[in-house]
């Protein structure tokens, strides 16, 4: 299954191991912040209108 | 005699989707496809492009990283560009949600110009022999990023919200400007030193259809990732603001 | 002269403080603003100074009526006493400083850097410059912060002559000036907690 | 408007007002160049262009924080805005005496730097040339970005990280025609760019400065 | 004690405290060395270990100057100094946070900002061990040149003025090291040197810096 | 916990200010200090805080029984409200900021950036800083500058409180705090024009 790649291996796969990681990143730290976001958002909501 | 007056504007039609809660609501709706269309686009185009695409007959395998660094390259220009466009919306029609928009769309533009910088780098070690060279377009990538850099800092170090939109919208204008006159002094800069390395490689025409296909796959993965992103970012970032806004008035009562 | 406002909403850190405040403020005339810490009376001279844009609502003023002290005095240090007022009174295209320096019994102090003078010196300080801007509408904040008794009767029959000249002054203090003045308290236009009013976090609430 | 630029400048040469601290920054970092780099004199003379250039600039960036923060925190600025001056005015006026309080002597010391580091001889016309038409842009541009940051307390750092970018066609052009001039080639078209650069930006900038400001002062 | 260093990472790196700005400034001033002086890869390959040590210096000096001035601005120094706490204990807790958020990232950064200067491949470990082993020294020297000149408005220019040439041996050997690294020569003998400054400037200094502090409060 | 002073000479930018000082502050006692402005007020309480020395005479104090509060609060903007009080808890080796938040109702506003308070509001974080700080001797700059009515009675009451739990205060103010206490009058003391006393440009005279 694996391509062979020759000599230029290390730059191929670094590359894309390197591309991968970095918007797994982004992707996970967009939505951690985001999920925090939304619960400080609605404990505040809940807090300001407790039965609303 | 001075006479200053103040109605606020309430805005309708296209602009209304400016509203925060109502944005929230559309990119709630139009989110979930967006993550959907773009992992697919990303996937196909990636396994395509790594898997079953032949290798170059001069650049040997390292033709791969095509897929990577052409899709990020263009999404770093065009993300400053989504940004310069948000920035001038705010500046004149004032709408919360565009500002918030480039603010969230800047450290998206950060990330696609490393990528484009790091794979840029891995790929020229194998093609010049050196990670890194003064050419004027690698030269001026740098200095996007450099600005990518300023104003993200710009927006993290002002605390009232509304200044700092203002602040960094007028940052933005200001830089594009300067970028494009970086342009053109780099490359006047380089021709007078006549460096070797060219990235003339592997012009458009040399590109066959091969690699054309699974690189314009990509290029909409990351354009759709790129969109998807930056409006749950936007998200985030309104909600954040309506938590803070709910705040400051609980703390008076 | 007359300083009009009507139907003001001010805001500070984008939550609306005041709400609905109209009053006018006609020559001759002092107003004292009075209200509890955090009430917004800093937030209402920023706003009538032409500082910070009000949320709604009309200013009428005439152009370049207002002279505005806050609660620093803008004095550089290294720039002596006279320097400093001299400077000011170019600014505003002033030519003597001699009788604010009488004004406030600064004529000691003349030639000293300011950065070496006392709290209440250099506060004394910065009220004479109200007199070098030879504006009509003063407003202070808090202008007898460290001030002495005797530096406070010097500053009511400055503000006195000032308002016999046909000028007025909007002064926000939390004591006793011994002047004759009409007192404001903001206190019942503090602004409900869910006033909007073209808040700048109105569209997030 | 007078006033101002007296006042402003007679603040620079009081003492701990600034002035002569750029050029000893210049002059410290010129000095410490060959202790990083080595002190091959060959190898010296070709960088020397450059690294005066570099070391005017950064003398000058890092005098930019006392531009308008000083102002900023004791309230002139305040007073300022409600003054009848308009703010673009007094914004060039600032920038003006920045630029005799700092960008004038790097002018002028840059010659005499250029010895330390064996500057080639046809190199020094050209580069207080270059120089003499560059400081005003930079002082110009600094301004702007001084006037992003006033609001940020100790923002020199970052106002730094702003400015860098945008002295970056300035840069090029003025060190590009100090290499040229020292390496005896014809340097006029660089420095009329940097002309153009300098004469565009002292146009426009103030405008932008004054905006900054106006919604710092908010 | 704990208090202190905790309080201090937490403004460093609260948004506006400075954290990472300077590391931005050592990668611009890296990114415009080649403006100054020219794309040529050979030229900026031979100077690469003296200007990123360069480059890192002016970073830390830049960064100093919200170690003290802050503090004294609004009154917390005066506080201190009157706290249970010793100052010279305060002084280095004060040294060791600024370290923590300014030298250490410049030791990390400098690998990467060797490449855009083409610095050949031995030279990295070299780098970076040189740089772990100078960048305390110019925490510690800095808080004593922050401590001269804090009662100075704005003093950062002035701050440089006195610090630059007490970095001069830190900078002769750590640039040393690494020039010799890079060329593939034995750099041990200036990395004790520079080792034995460390060590020397991190017990003393603290002495001096809160005996300056002491006088500046007066 | 007495602090007793005798013979005291002080001075500012080198020129005795205050000479020939004497009293004594039990536990339990308060003393306000008054004098026109730029008589040596905030002169005499630095040195007694211990940030300048003394040109001549004695102050008998216990070690680290001195807290001292100035003009200026030593808040950070960028810290919260209960961040700054904590810190300093912190660096006093005390335990708990609840009661001082209580003192100076600060509860509400306890999780606000310092930075975005009002001038009062910040007054009273500075004056909580005080209560936090477990020390017997407080010595304080002008405390209500900036307060309005209510927070001056809460900072009245917290002296009083103070004071009767064994402590003391030295006050420095020109309003009148409401206050059961001593006045003590520097006037009488303010240095002759050619005293010397050891001033640093004695040898000059
Ligand atoms: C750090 C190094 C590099 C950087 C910063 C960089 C940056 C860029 C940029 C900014 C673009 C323009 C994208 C656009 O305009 O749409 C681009 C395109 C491209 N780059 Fe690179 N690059 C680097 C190294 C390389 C290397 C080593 C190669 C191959 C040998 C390469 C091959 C290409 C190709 C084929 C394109 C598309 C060309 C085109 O559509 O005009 N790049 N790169
Ligand atoms: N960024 C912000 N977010 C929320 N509230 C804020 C912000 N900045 C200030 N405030 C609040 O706005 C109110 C108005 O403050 P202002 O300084 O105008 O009061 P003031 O009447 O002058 O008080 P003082 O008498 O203490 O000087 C205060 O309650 C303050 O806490
Ligand atoms: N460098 C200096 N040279 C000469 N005199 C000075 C210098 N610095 C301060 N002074 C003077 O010392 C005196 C004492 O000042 P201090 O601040 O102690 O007064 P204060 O009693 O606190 O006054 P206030 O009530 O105004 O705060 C003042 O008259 C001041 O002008
Ligand atoms: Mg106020
Ligand atoms: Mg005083």
């Amino acid at each position: 299954m694996m391509p062979d790649l020759g000599k230029y291996a290390d730059a191929v796969l670094s590359a894309y191991g390197g591309t991968i990681l970095l918007l797994l990143l982004l992707v996970i730290f967009t939505l951690r912040r985001g999920r925090a976001a939304r619960e400080a958002l609605e404990s505040v909501e809940k807090r300001i209108k407790p039965n609303g | 005699m001075s006479v200053s007056d103040h109605t606020p504007k309430r805005p309708s039609g296209f602009w209304s989707y400016a509203n925060p809660v109502k944005f929230l609501g559309f990119s709630q709706r139009i989110l979930p496809t967006l993550w959907v269309l773009s992992a697919i686009c990303l996937v196909v185009g990636l396994i395509w492009g790594f898997f079953f695409t032949p290798d170059d007959f001069r650049q040997g395998s390292t033709v791969k990283i095509i897929y990577l660094h052409v899709p990020s390259a263009l999404m770093a220009i065009n993300a400053w560009f989504m940004m310069l466009v948000a920035s001038l919306i705010w500046l004149i029609r004032r709408h919360h949600v565009s500002a918030l928009a480039a603010k969230a769309a800047a450290p998206v533009g950060v990330v696609m110009t490393l990528i484009a910088l790091f794979t840029g780098a891995v790929w020229g070690e194998p093609m010049w022999g050196t990670w890194w060279a003064w050419d004027p377009r690698l030269t001026s990538f740098l200095i996007l990023f450099l600005f990518y850099l300023g104003y993200i800092a710009l927006w993290s170090a002002i605390e009232d919200p509304d200044t700092a939109a203002d602040l960094t919208s007028v940052l933005c204008l200001v830089g594009s400007v300067f970028a494009v006159l970086s342009r053109y002094a780099v490359n006047f800069w380089n021709q007078g030193l006549h460096q070797g390395a060219s990235l003339s490689l592997d012009k458009e025409e040399n590109v066959a259809d091969v690699f054309y296909f699974p690189l314009l796959v990509c290029i909409a993965g990351f354009v759709l990732l790129f969109f998807a992103l930056v409006l749950y970012r936007t998200g985030t970032e309104i909600r954040l603001r309506r938590t803070r806004a709910l705040q400051a008035r609980e703390v008076r009562a | 002269m007359t300083l009009t406002i009507r139907d003001l909403c001010v805001a500070r850190g984008g939550v609306p403080v005041l709400d609905r405040l109209s009053f006018a403020l006609v020559p001759g005339q002092a107003l004292i603003l009075r209200g509890p810490n955090g009430s917004g009376k800093t937030t209402l001279l920023r706003t009538l100074a032409g500082l910070q844009p009000p949320l709604s609502g009309h200013i009428e003023a005439a152009e370049e009526s207002i002279a505005y002290s806050s609660h620093s005095d803008g004095l550089k240090s290294m720039l002596t006493v006279t320097e400093n007022l001299r400077f000011w009174a170019d600014v505003f295209g002033q030519g003597d400083i001699e009788p604010a320096l009488a004004a406030f019994s600064l004529s000691p102090l003349r030639d000293r850097m300011a950065g070496t003078l006392s709290a209440g010196q250099k506060r004394r300080l910065g009220l004479a410059r109200m007199l070098v801007t030879g504006r009509p509408i003063w407003m202070m904040d808090e202008p007898t912060v460290s001030l002495d008794v005797d530096a406070v009767v010097q500053f009511a029959s400055a503000v006195s002559a000032h308002l016999g000249a046909g000028g007025s002054a909007l002064i926000a203090t939390h004591i006793d000036l011994g002047l004759e003045a009409e007192v404001f308290d903001v206190t019942p236009y503090r602004a409900a907690l869910d006033a909007r009013a073209g808040a700048s976090d109105e569209a997030f609430l | 408007m007078k006033a101002l630029l007296k006042r402003d400048l007679m603040l620079a040469f009081r003492a701990g007002g600034g002035f002569g601290l750029g050029l000893a920054f210049f002059l410290i970092v010129t000095v410490l160049v060959p202790f990083g780099v080595g002190p091959n004199s060959d190898l010296l003379s070709r960088i020397a262009p450059g690294i005066l250039w570099l070391g005017a600039l950064l003398a000058c960036l890092l005098s930019l924080d006392r531009l308008l923060a000083l102002d900023w925190e004791d309230g002139t600025l305040d007073l300022l805005a409600t003054s009848p001056l308009p703010l673009e005015a007094g914004l060039s006026i600032k920038a003006l005496a920045h630029w005799i309080s700092t960008g004038l002597p790097l002018v002028l010391a840059a010659p005499v730097l250029g010895i330390l580091l064996n500057l080639p001889t046809p190199g020094y016309g050209w580069l207080v040339l270059s120089l003499l038409l560059g400081t005003p842009a930079l002082s110009v541009i600094g301004t702007f970005g001084a006037a992003l940051t006033v609001g940020v307390k100790r923002g020199g750092l970052l106002m730094s990280l702003l400015v860098l970018p945008l002295y970056v066609p300035t840069l090029i052009f003025g060190a590009e025609a100090a290499r040229r001039g020292a390496t005896g080639m014809d340097a006029t078209t660089p420095l009329l760019m940097l002309a153009g650069i300098t004469a565009g930006v002292i146009a426009i900038m103030p405008f932008a400065s004054a905006a900054a400001l106006r919604v710092n002062l908010r």
